[in-house]
């Protein structure tokens, strides 16, 4: 896992474990939560992404598809909220199947634009058929593991976050070895890539999988955090934000994702003493940030640090 | 070892290649030659099923390979490098070499991302293998740059070491000595030649530098216009006017 | 007509150019020879405006060019027909040649440009073949020919080759070079070449710069490279050494 | 039965239209950088705005109004390209994209901070009864709205087509250091292309806003349905947007109509992904050009 | 601010799809929040309205609700702008045993009563709209009604409560059809209304969408009566829809008419008093949103001054409220209602000659 990555991730579970102590009250950590939830869309965009090289604008779809599919599954079928959890994921990996059977063909704008297609058309399907249409639904139940229902804020923060650090691990055991590799691959070449023997449908597909299951995980967080969901929480917009999580905090590392994912979770809430300006200043911060940023955050720090180092250092 | 019948491809109306059938020996060093747009490269598609042909049938080991994916075709031992080179730019050159090893190794998501034991294994050994081509090609010193980084000559050299490491039993290399100079040309003779001799591997070679290819080829083909116009040792066809007339040119004209 | 003064350029901390002067006289054939990652394409995409150089300066028909804007330059009449053929890959084959001429193109001169083509289309026959065909799908040589092609269509009083036979059949390079020597013969053209093959690139060039490491390390007419003994065991592939012990 | 067909299918050519406009104000900046200007959207509210401020608020005539209002939108598209996209340079092309939906966003800012979020609206071009075409009927604007878009239909054909610059423009897309050895004066194509796709949303923003209403916010919908249209037709074709843009437009004018109007996004949707799926370049969008270059 | 200001907390759609919302009533907050202070406050205490924005997104009024309980202490919250986002807050709410009194209209933000203990709303229910429109039109003999509705939570509100109340009150829906919030023509819509025999038009939405529809259902001459919910009670849309408006029906509260109540009205002085305010300091109209504003956060003014700054009290106080006059009517608040209002709450509206007219 190299020992920049192990760092990092010591790091992070140390700040996630003191988090609670460091702050009065669940607002903070509520901010927390969310941004953990994005860290997980954001980690599976930036594999998708930034390894496969395959543009998504459809994550809302996956995200909405996690949280309607368990919140139904534990209200109207009375599932215990694991089992709808897992359920969802397993649904959403389906419809991420369905979409990669158009997107296999495309690329570029082309692929941006199905994928986009595809997140519309499910969000339509949630406000058209999802229960309570258009204005949601609530009373949706907390998740239990081992008979202990995490309803409070700090046990949510927790538990998202180990699961965070999970998915990172998972994710970057993934990248440095053959299958990550292989997606580089396609991404440098795919004439190269195929003429060696890989299997680019397969990975293609299966790449979309994963960031599916992701998404549809964090969405299925989401929904049984919130207990209240509606279509509007998982439409285009969402997507463009996970999107812009991922460039502004570097695309070409899972790192990026999750920083990304931290600052655009965070930056509204600092931005609330601008009231109606926060549109506006939002936007300038967001230009700013990446005319000046351009690889993102994380990989200009990973450079930064090399060149403290004064030398050839760990690749994440 | 291949065996082409009647291969035919078209572009829009563009006959790029008409009833090209010839073998090639196991263990030899054959060279494709032609004018540009001749469809050599359009030949080398079609064998590796990049872009398969119209008609006709490829034979390869014993078994007609045309309608197989590329990938297919790659796994039974048929690897090639590229006119444009095709490298993955982004990747170190190790790791080039190790893609290579793809055609041969299998731990997939779950099992990459959990560590299996075996996952683990295959890891090390397709390391351990690719740290080997590298030193057969003598780029071991750039293991870690970024292929990109290379100069032409480099690149070319790597493109063929990654090829190697599928495993392959036939080799087809797509103008290997284009932007090199003669020193270079000269020591990727020499690879090509051991590549021959000590791994057994059959060579399909195009190229444009007549030095190369009379150096190293047994049997040279030649394409003018999409048909094989001749087809001897290197001797016969320098000689051949058909040649002369439609590529070479008069010598020291 | 070309001249450089003390030419230094950068990639970065990379120093890739290092105090290069050196002069092209109108009407001549130049050939810049070294082994590669020397600085040629280096050195060539300073003169035509694509890199900016760190130091010195360039002087062409005696305006000084240094950092001048690559489209400005090829209004001056340098064309450069760069390393890796740099053709619009999704235009067709026409469009290239046209859009070669964009500088000196307006509707009055059409019918002039129009006949420069079928120029083009009589130097390059394949090229009028293939003419409606998007030039990405061309064989690698036909792309080497088109860049070639596009170049000339500029109408250049010097030319800049990097590398002009590369992936083009013998017969083809021995036909180029001579169009190159019947242009200088007849039109004054000058040219600045990099050819890997360095032999018969001296074979047309009046005279030669030997560039090693981002320097100058020796210059002289053609006939003085190609004779002298260093540039012939590193860049002309004869193995003087062996010669020597036979 | 075919008076109600009529209606349809007019319904559809009007929000079409604006679609088309919009579509192709993607293709002018994409066949000069490859870029999508995910700003496009904010072009044509800008357009319908700045209208409405220089009739409703200054007064003036309205050919004085609209060119302002053309001008100033070209003036935010020639800002746009220097202030964002030129510093960028070579930077990847997801970067670029991503920096258009910030200045989208920015000019939202802006947007709501001039104008508040209240829809506008001025008069018609013509004021007067609608047409009535076999029963159907069809307001003069939507005629207004149908011929404008013609026009630049016909003046982008003409431009990328027939002109020098339009096949410069479409040469810096393909290749930027080929572009500049043939004496391209690449920067400076980028920038029109950014002033010209302004006007053109401007301009359909000009002509839409007596039919539709104009709101600082309503960029985002126009530019994700004009996307679509460019990409169903093939993106950098200029008839691939147009005949994009309509199609969508009657498709969701018909399945709204036959279907059901709560599925009209989805199917129009639906049948844009089976069309993609059977021909991944668009309608008009050539596979073998797709291949060749990386978006 | 000073230790002793009294800070209440307002999460409104300062900006999203649903700023239309919450633009008037930010607006109405901080002008009340003036008049209070300035005439002298509660017992001598200012108040201080801290106004969040919420995007119109759920998880952002989440995340504000958060920060205004924690970090600002509010002991009450008015809002959220819209249903979903008001239905997100309900377990923060409970959880943290602080009043909200939304401004959003939809049923489920209160019911079950059970399970809302904390949570009240001002807007009048849908249901109360659609049964003055349906009580309306059998006076006037139609009974078969094409729906067009907007495709967000007030238009879907409207329509289960169009479709809820029709057999009831011996309604036929013979068409029912939809709309984006973004969608610039619905002339295939109303055309399909049309050819299906529709007696009249109903279409439930808020923003531009019904100036649209508006527009349209006029260039069409469909010669069917064309009633807007109460959404439609703003000036502007009169204004965008020009003479199109005219004759266009809708439910209105009595904000926008209060100049044609009788002055024994008891909702009058109120009325006019706040219009009039809000118009001198903004050049704009408050509309039925604006008064949503006004009437939460009026309620919990009054029980603030009743009882003093004490969560729970509040929340006895206005659950007990009776017959207090507000924007939107005259609220009975009980254990069993967190709103307060009926179809009293309305008077049918036509435009006419561009301005409103109260039909009898
Ligand atoms: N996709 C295509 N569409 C149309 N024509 C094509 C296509 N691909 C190749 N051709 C044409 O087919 C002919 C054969 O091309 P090929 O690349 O095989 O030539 P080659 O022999 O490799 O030449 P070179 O030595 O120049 O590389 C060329 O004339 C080329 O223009
Ligand atoms: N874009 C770049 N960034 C950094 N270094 C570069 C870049 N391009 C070239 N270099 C370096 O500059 C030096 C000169 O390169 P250049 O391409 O000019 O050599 P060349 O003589 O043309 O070689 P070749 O014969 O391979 O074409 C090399 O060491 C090369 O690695
Ligand atoms: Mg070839
Ligand atoms: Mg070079």
């Amino acid at each position: 896992m190299g020992r920049g990555n192990f760092m990092a991730l010591a790091l992070m579970l140390l700040g996630v474990a003191g988090m609670p102590f460091l702050t009065s009250g669940s607002y903070a950590l509520t901010v927390g939560i969310f941004a953990g939830i994005n860290a997980l869309v954001a980690i599976g965009l930036c594999i998708l992404m930034g390894s496969a090289g395959q543009v998504s604008l459809g994550q809302a779809g996956f995200y909405g598809i996690g949280a309607y599919v368990s919140s139904v599954l534990s209200i109207k079928f009375g599932l215990p909220v694991a089992l709808s959890m897992i359920a969802a994921m397993a649904v959403a990996s389906f419809a991420a199947v369905l979409l990669a059977v158009p997107a296999l063909r495309l690329k570029g704008h082309y692929l941006a634009v199905a994928t986009l297609g595809f997140g519309e058309i499910i969000n339509v399907l949630l406000n058209e058929w999802g229960p309570g249409g258009p204005s949601g639904f609530g009373d949706i139940p907390h998740l239990t593991l081992f008979g202990y229902t995490l309803s409070s804020t700090t046990a949510n923060f927790y538990f998202i976050w180990i699961c965070v650090a999970a998915v990172i691990i998972f994710s970057l055991n993934i990248l440095n070895s053959r299958t990550g590799r292989s997606l580089r691959a396609i991404h440098g070449s795919e004439t190269a890539s195929i003429a060696m023997g890989l299997d680019i449908v397969a990975l293609k597909m299966k790449v979309f999988i994963l960031s599916a299951v992701y998404a549809s995980f964090a969405g299925a967080l989401y929904a049984h955090y919130v207990t209240f969901i509606s279509p509007s929480s998982f439409n285009l917009f969402y997507s463009v934000l996970a999107l812009m999580m991922v460039v502004l905090g570097g695309i070409t590392n899972v790192w990026g994702g999750v920083a990304g994912a931290i600052i655009i979770t965070i930056l509204p809430e600092l931005l609330r003493k601008f009231e109606e300006f926060d549109v506006l200043v939002y936007g300038l911060i967001l230009t700013l940030s990446l005319l000046f940023l351009r690889k993102g955050i994380v990989p200009l720090l990973i450079e930064k640090a090399v060149r403290l180092k004064g030398g050839s250092g760990a690749r994440a | 070892m291949l065996e082409l019948n009647g291969i035919s491809k078209e572009f829009g109306g563009v006959r790029a290649l008409s009833n090209v059938s010839f073998t090639v020996k196991a263990g030899s060093v054959s060279a494709l030659i032609g004018p540009n747009g001749a469809g050599k490269s359009t030949l080398l598609n079609a064998i590796s099923g990049i872009d398969p042909p119209d008609q006709g049938e490829v034979v390869f080991a014993g078994e007609r390979v045309n309608g197989l994916s590329p990938m297919t075709i790659a796994r039974r031992g048929l690897s090639r490098t590229f006119q444009h080179l095709e490298l993955f730019g982004d990747m170190t050159v190790l790791e080039n070499v190790i893609v290579g090893r793809n055609a041969r190794t299998k731990a997939g998501f779950l099992a990459s991302g959990l560590r299996l034991p075996f996952a683990l294994r295959e890891e090390r050994e397709s390391r351990k293998t690719s740290e080997e081509i590298l030193d057969y090609i003598k780029l071991s010193h750039h293991r870690d740059d970024l292929a990109s980084n290379l100069p032409i000559g480099e690149q070319r050299v790597l493109e063929i070491g990654r090829a190697l490491a599928t495993e392959p039993k036939l080799l087809l290399l797509d103008e290997p000595a284009a932007g090199l100079n003669m020193r270079e040309t000269r020591d990727l003779g020499e690879l090509i030649k051991r590549i021959r001799t000590e791994k057994g591997i059959t060579i399909i070679l195009v190229e444009h530098d007549m030095d190369l290819v009379m150096s190293i080829s047994d049997a040279i083909t030649v394409l003018n216009f999409g048909e094989v116009i001749a087809r001897g040792t290197p001797l016969e066809i320098q000689k051949n006017p058909l040649v002369i007339a439609a590529y070479l040119g008069d010598e020291e004209a | 007509m070309l001249i450089l003064k003390n030419v230094e350029v950068f990639y970065g901390k990379i120093h890739a150019v290092k105090h290069v002067s050196l002069h092209v006289r109108k009407g001549e054939i130049v050939a810049l020879i070294g082994a590669n990652g020397a600085g040629k394409t280096t050195l060539l995409s300073t003169i035509s405006g694509l890199i900016r150089a760190g130091s010195g300066s360039i002087i062409y028909e005696g305006s000084e060019i240094t950092n001048r804007n690559p489209d400005a330059i090829v209004k001056m009449g340098i064309s450069h027909v760069p390393e890796g053929r740099h053709i619009f890959k999704t235009l067709t084959v026409e469009d290239n040649l046209l859009l070669g001429s964009y500088h000196r193109y307006s509707l009055k001169r059409s019918t002039l440009i129009k006949k420069d083509m079928e120029k083009m289309y009589s130097m390059f026959p394949i090229l009028e073949k293939r003419n409606k065909q998007l030039a990405g799908t061309l064989s690698g040589g036909e792309q080497q020919m088109l860049a070639i092609g596009r170049a000339l269509m500029a109408e250049p009083r010097l030319l800049i080759l990097d590398e002009p036979g590369t992936g083009l059949a013998p017969t083809i390079v021995k036909e180029i070079f001579s169009h190159i020597v019947q242009l200088r013969d007849n039109h004054e053209l000058t040219v600045l070449l990099v050819e890997q093959n360095a032999r018969s690139a001296l074979k047309i060039a009046d005279s030669g710069y030997v560039i090693e490491t981002g320097r100058i390390i020796v210059q002289g007419t053609a006939e003085e490279l190609l004779s002298n003994r260093d540039v012939q065991r590193a860049y002309l592939g004869r193995d003087v050494d062996a010669e020597v012990k036979i | 039965m075919f008076t109600v067909f009529l209606q349809f299918l007019f319904s559809g050519l009007t929000v079409g239209a604006v679609y088309a406009l919009v579509g192709m104000g993607f293709n002018i900046i994409y066949n000069s950088t490859s870029i999508i200007n995910m700003a496009q959207g904010e072009f044509v509210v800008i357009g319908g705005l700045l209208m409405w401020f220089f009739t409703e608020s200054v007064k003036l005539p309205f050919f004085l109004a609209a060119g302002l209002t053309i001008l100033s939108a070209g003036l935010v598209g020639l800002l746009m390209e220097r202030l964002t996209i030129r510093p960028l340079k070579s930077a990847d092309l997801l970067l670029m994209i991503m920096v258009t939906i910030a200045v989208s966003i920015l000019m939202r800012g802006v947007l709501m901070f001039k104008f508040g979020k209240d829809p506008y609206t001025y008069a018609p071009f013509t004021e007067g009864e609608p047409f009535t075409v076999a029963g159907a009927v069809i307001q003069q604007q939507t005629l207004w709205v149908i011929g404008v878009t013609a026009c630049c239909i016909v003046m982008l054909y003409i431009f990328f087509n027939k002109t020098m610059m339009g096949k410069a423009m479409r040469a810096c897309a393909v290749d930027t250091t080929a572009a500049k050895l043939v004496g391209i004066n690449v920067s400076r194509v980028v920038m029109i292309s950014f002033v010209l796709s302004a006007m053109v949303g401007a301009i359909g923003g000009i002509a839409i806003t007596p039919i539709s209403l104009m709101e600082y916010d309503k960029g985002p919908m126009l530019a994700v349905k004009g996307f679509c249209a460019a990409i169903m037709g093939g993106l950098g074709r200029g008839r691939g947007a147009v005949i994009g843009g309509f199609a969508i437009g009657i498709l969701e004018s018909m399945t709204a109509g036959y279907l059901h109007s709560g599925m009209k996004d989805a199917v129009a949707l639906v049948i844009m992904l089976a069309i993609l799926f059977f021909r991944p370049a668009g309608l008009f969008g050539s596979v073998a050009m797709s291949r060749l270059r990386k978006f | 601010a000073a230790p002793d200001t009294i800070k209440i907390g307002a999460i409104i759609s300062v900006t999203g799809p649903a700023s239309f919302l919450g633009e008037p009533e930010k607006n109405t907050l901080v002008m009340l929040q003036d008049q209070i202070n300035k005439a002298g406050g509660i017992k001598g205490k200012n108040i201080q309205v801290i106004i969040e924005d919420s995007k119109s997104d759920e998880t952002q009024a989440v995340l504000a609700a958060k920060k205004l309980l924690e970090k600002d202490n509010v002991i009450a919250i008015v809002g959220p702008s819209t249903t979903g986002e008001s239905m997100a807050l309900v377990p923060i709410m409970n959880a943290a045993k602080t009043p909200l009194v939304s401004c959003a209209a939809g049923a489920p933000i209160t019911n079950p009563v059970g399970d809302r203990e904390w949570i009240f709303k001002t807007p009048q229910y849908d249901t109360s709209a659609v049964e003055a429109i349906y009580t309306y039109m059998k006076k006037h003999g139609i009974t078969k009604i094409g729906i067009i509705t907007i495709s967000t939570g007030f238009g879907d509100a409207g329509k289960k409560a169009l479709q809820e109340l029709a057999p009831k009150m011996g309604m036929t829906i013979v068409a029912d059809e939809k709309y984006g919030p973004k969608d610039s023509d619905m002339t295939t819509q109303l055309t399909k209304i049309k050819a299906a025999g529709a007696q009249a038009v109903i279409n439930w939405s808020v923003g531009p969408g019904q100036v649209v529809v508006t527009k349209n259902w006029h260039s069409l001459k469909m010669g069917i009566p064309l009633y807007h919910s109460h959404g439609w009670g703003s000036k502007k849309n009169i204004e965008l829809a020009g003479k199109a408006a005219e004759g266009v029906i809708a439910p209105l509260g009595r904000l926008v008419v209060w100049d044609k109540l009788s002055d024994t009205h008891p909702q009058k002085a109120l009325l006019k008093k706040f219009e009039t305010d809000y118009k001198a300091l903004y050049k704009s109209e408050p509309g039925t949103f604006g008064g949503h504003a006004y009437d939460s956060l009026m309620m919990v003014v009054e029980a603030i001054k009743a009882v003093g700054p004490d969560k729970k009290k509040i929340r006895d106080y206005v659950e007990g409220i009776k017959k207090m006059p507000g924007t939107g009517g005259i609220y009975n608040m009980s254990a069993k209602d967190h709103c307060g209002l009926d179809m009293s709450a309305f008077e049918m509206v036509i435009v006419k000659n561009g301005d409103w007219e109260i039909l009898k």
